[in-house]
């Protein structure tokens, strides 16, 4: 269930170029979220709230990390906030990750800031003795984060798109290296979403999507994508933001 | 102690706060967050004859103070409505308001008439303003003749009092709410979004699929409250006013200008539990300004010329 | 090198930028915080054919994003402008655009001859859209036949190319553009105000004096931009944009959606720099979009239909 | 001149119901201010500044301080900022109290919030060995602030509405009992103004006025006061705030 929650911010880290990493403690959303559910943030001077992913939860010390990219007003006045601030968010939304109770190994595919939500699922993967091999995506090196979290979770392959670091190219030029595996997760820009779903026709995966939202609840109809069929819609903040690789027409 | 109650063709209100159209569904996500049973009434999401899949994305995106949307009438159709919403709404203690909208007087006509027969409607707000539908929808709510054709044809197709909804985008709003009255329409609904756009730098593109969307939000109030002040001079049916709602004060504007009631929008969508703490705030509120009830606010701001 | 240059009629702009009429007086003020040479333009306050004193206090009051104003066309006169103000401004290298304004055409007339008899002025902006006086201003600005006679009329009346300032307070904002289009209008200006009003909860009468006011600042920029975006797929005369820019992003918007030029209000009053801030910071902001110069922005976000 | 100030906030403290005392640290504005003139202040999320007299001045500290209650969301924000932070003004703006190099005897009236630039007009006057007599009104006890700096100065009279602390009844009902004087200053509440330019007809005297503003440098003419001919205006941002008595028609 959602509700709005007052989150303390513990700490802010600048972590790459423009990204920041913020710890927040609020009881109700570190006991109840699942990895690939988001917060609504509510961030001052702005009508409409920021969804940003669930990045970590850390259950004992009741803190949720969130990691976000400076791209526009909202994001830029929420990186001015400190420590001992708070702000209110709806939370948790979404869907998140539904984790089959089965081991086995799996592909986590993250392109720039849709790589946070895939660590808290890696996470819990690992807890559950899967296999985790990753594959993130950046465009430059500057922007690269939390290669050692990931390493430390299973083997981890670093993309950049100009070669500045790690792997020259994108994440779906590094698929096949990868070996084999039972199922992908997947988060990142349309694009790279279209060529993974593309180049992974016949294995079951689950992919995160964004749209612009309003309520961020299902009540508006704001943020929809079109089902495979083209009948419908499905609404990202509720019916989503994950979704089945095929369910959807990206 | 302060009465907020409010009596309205077909609406009992036990206060005079709503949701507004578009902005709360059909009440399922928001009864998550409070018991629909505080709210005055609910009005609903636009119902069409058929099932409309809207527009495509982006339907939104914040403006200063404000939002533009282009949901495009997005909504599974009038006769699954009745079946899988309005009894979901019925089963609160609260007014519901159905707010239809069609491409032609016959697609009006058969949502209107579908209401009518569930008898669990209290009021239709005829939605003649949505800008984001290529066809219908706006022409209707810029032409005063064809505004009124619409309102007596909805009128004549059920039993419901009719609450027309205006758009803002016109240049003689008091003409069209005339021709609505003279139509038959039972009161007043104002003000629907203005039309706007923003444009994409990084696309160099409007950033709304749709190019135009609708502006809401507290960047509207000022022209909401102008448009309900003009109008309330010259027509004697009440109006439900809306535009830029977020507070007990805004609620006090609209009433002093000449709403008899009041619906909140876009605010739901920053604070989930806006209108509940609005309707908390209201007798205290009202107390502050020297008033005991909402009733006696309803119009008082205005200087008679 | 990023080229800031824009050619229009009457106006070689060194860069796109200049202070909106009413928002900059005469330029005395603000020349004692920047060298007004560094502006494209400047546009000055209306002027009238005698003086005018004006409307009543409070003549502002601040809304979400915005203002509301009914200064009521304040101004000394069109001779005293002429004899006091006009000789200032022209002592530096920027473009001067007189606002004319008046309640007969014949007063308009007289205005219009006035300037072009002083060789100094480099073009009229004809502002049909103030909202705030009585007589007048606003009935040309939404009756397409009067907006057309007083812009022949002027036209005729002097030998500067004329820029009319659309009122956005309209059904159907092509219509008045292309009206005036036709009448000889060398350009177009938009958009005035949007007509608001705020209730004064305190007194529970309208907060402005004259009851009603202009909406101006960000709250308006969608709205700017939806009607350029219209007009400028159904006119062929260049328009100087503006409503609610506050930094060179909004410009850049602006000229996407067809503006050829941008004049900056409300925002003065907030950073009395606002205007040489735009300028410096257009080239990197035209850079970072991938541009190389402003004219090439222009009308770029257009998309065919 | 007025120039764009930075103005760094070195104290903060509630000197009475509502009403907030504010330190702060300028240079330019420190040295070149006189009694009267006011700050057009900026606060973040609004559109327009806020104009709020200059209370007192400390040329050694390079100190200005401004006195101001919390009226509406502007006040209301500005008194949520803390020592440490800043904010930006125009000023020093408007004309100020011009004080003629005689000696003499001189009557500040000041109403509520309108007492603040009152306070350094008697300073400087006290610094040039007039005397000064003041009657200061509130509305009630809570409100009073400022009692013990002006006392210092001299003669002091305070007046409440309510009775609940000094006099009873309106600053007007005092003139009397402040003895004589060679010319008064006055600032606060129009209908104030009004009953003491009507009582002393023929004392020479200075009062400041308030106005909503729009620019606040003169430019947009929002801010009027008809002359006493009733033919024209004067701007209260510049060719204001103070005017002589019987100059304007209140
Ligand atoms: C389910 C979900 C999870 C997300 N998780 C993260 C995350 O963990 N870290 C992160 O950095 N970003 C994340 N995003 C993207 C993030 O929401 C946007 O970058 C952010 O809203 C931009 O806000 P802004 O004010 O800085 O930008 P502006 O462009 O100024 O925002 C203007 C408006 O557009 C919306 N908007 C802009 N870009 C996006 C976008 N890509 N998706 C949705 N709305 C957008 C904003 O919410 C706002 O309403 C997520 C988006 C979604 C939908
Ligand atoms: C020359 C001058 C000096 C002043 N000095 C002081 C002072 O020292 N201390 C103090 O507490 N107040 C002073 N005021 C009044 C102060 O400016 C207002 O109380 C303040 O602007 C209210 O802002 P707000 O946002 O809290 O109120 P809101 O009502 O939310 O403000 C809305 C708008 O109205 C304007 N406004 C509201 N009341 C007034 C007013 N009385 N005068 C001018 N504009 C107003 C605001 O500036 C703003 O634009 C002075 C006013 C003037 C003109
Ligand atoms: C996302 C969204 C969807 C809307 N959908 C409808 C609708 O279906 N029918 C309608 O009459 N108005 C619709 N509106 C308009 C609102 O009901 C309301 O008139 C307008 O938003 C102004 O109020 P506000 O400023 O409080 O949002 C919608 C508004 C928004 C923001
Ligand atoms: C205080 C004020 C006075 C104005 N006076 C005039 C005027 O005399 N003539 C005119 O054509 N427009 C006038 N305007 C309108 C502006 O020129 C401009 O069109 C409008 O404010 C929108 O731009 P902005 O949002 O940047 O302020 C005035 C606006 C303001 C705020
Ligand atoms: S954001 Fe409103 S339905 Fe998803
Ligand atoms: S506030 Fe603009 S002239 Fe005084």
């Amino acid at each position: 269930m959602i509700q709005k929650e007052k989150m303390i911010i513990k700490s802010v880290t600048n972590i790459a170029l423009d990204t920041i990493e913020m710890v927040l403690e609020n009881t109700f959303i570190s006991k109840t979220a699942i990895p690939g559910q988001f917060l609504h943030a509510s961030i001052e001077g702005h009508t409409l709230r920021r969804p940003i992913s669930i990045a970590d939860i850390d259950r004992e010390k009741e803190t949720v990390t969130i990691l976000f990219k400076i791209l526009g007003k909202g994001t830029e006045k929420l990186a001015t906030y400190q420590a001992g601030m708070s702000f209110n968010v709806l939370g948790p939304s979404g869907n998140g990750f539904q984790i089959e109770d089965k081991q086995g190994t799996y592909l986590l595919i993250g392109g720039g800031i849709g790589v946070p939500p895939l660590y808290y699922l890696g996470k819990k993967l690992a807890e559950k003795q899967c296999q985790v091999i990753s594959i993130l995506g950046f465009q430059t090196k500057t922007n690269v984060f939390y290669e050692e979290k990931f390493r430390a979770l299973g083997e981890t392959f670093i993309v950049t798109n100009d070669g500045s670091y790690g792997e020259t190219g994108f994440v779906t030029d590094i698929i096949e290296r990868a070996g084999d595996f039972d199922s992908y997760f997947s988060c990142g820009p349309v694009p790279m979403l279209k060529a993974i779903t593309k180049k992974l026709p016949t294995k079951p995966g689950l992919i995160s999507l964004e749209e612009r939202m309003g309520c961020g609840v299902g009540a508006c109809m704001a943020c929809v994508i079109p089902t495979n069929d083209g009948k419908s819609y499905q609404k990202i903040c509720s019916d989503g933001p994950v979704f089945h690789a095929q369910e959807v027409s990206l | 102690m302060t009465n907020l109650a409010v009596h309205l063709p077909g609406l009992e209100l036990k206060n005079p706060i709503m949701p507004a159209s578009g902005c709360f569904g059909f009440g399922r996500e928001y009864s998550t967050f409070y018991d629909l049973s505080k709210l005055g009434a609910v009005i609903m999401k636009a119902a069409t004859g058929t099932e409309r899949l809207g527009n495509p994305t982006p339907r939104v995106v914040e403006t200063a103070s404000g939002m533009l949307n282009a949901i495009g009438l997005q909504n599974p159709g009038v006769k699954n409505i009745i079946e899988n919403e309005v009894p979901f709404l019925a089963a609160y203690d609260t007014s519901i308001i159905a707010n239809i909208a069609g491409s032609t007087t016959t697609e009006y006509e058969a949502v209107a008439r579908a209401f009518n027969e569930t008898e669990l409607v209290h009021a239709i707000e005829l939605n003649i303003s949505c800008p984001n539908v290529k066809e219908g929808g706006i022409q209707f709510g810029t032409d005063p003749a064809m505004a009124a054709t619409v309102t007596e044809i909805v009128k004549n197709a059920s039993n419901l009092p009719v609450y027309v909804k205006l758009s803002p985008n016109v240049t003689n709003i008091v003409e069209m709410a005339k021709a609505v009255e003279a139509a038959g329409a039972d009161g007043l609904s104002m003000i629907n979004t203005l039309t706007g756009m923003q444009m994409h730098l990084q696309s160099r593109k409007p950033l709304i699929a749709n190019k135009t969307g609708g502006l809401s939000g507290p960047a509207i109030k000022p022209v909401a409250i102008r448009m309900i002040y003009e109008v309330r001079q010259h027509v004697n049916i009440p109006i439900i006013g809306m535009g830029g709602v977020t507070n007990a004060e805004d609620v006090l504007e609209f009433l002093l200008a000449g709403a008899s009631a009041v619906a909140v929008g876009t605010a739901n969508f920053s604070n989930p539990y806006i209108c509940p703490e609005i309707i908390d705030a209201l007798p205290a509120t009202l107390e502050r300004y020297g008033f005991d009830s909402v009733e006696e606010v309803i119009g008082k701001g205005i200087i008679p010329v």
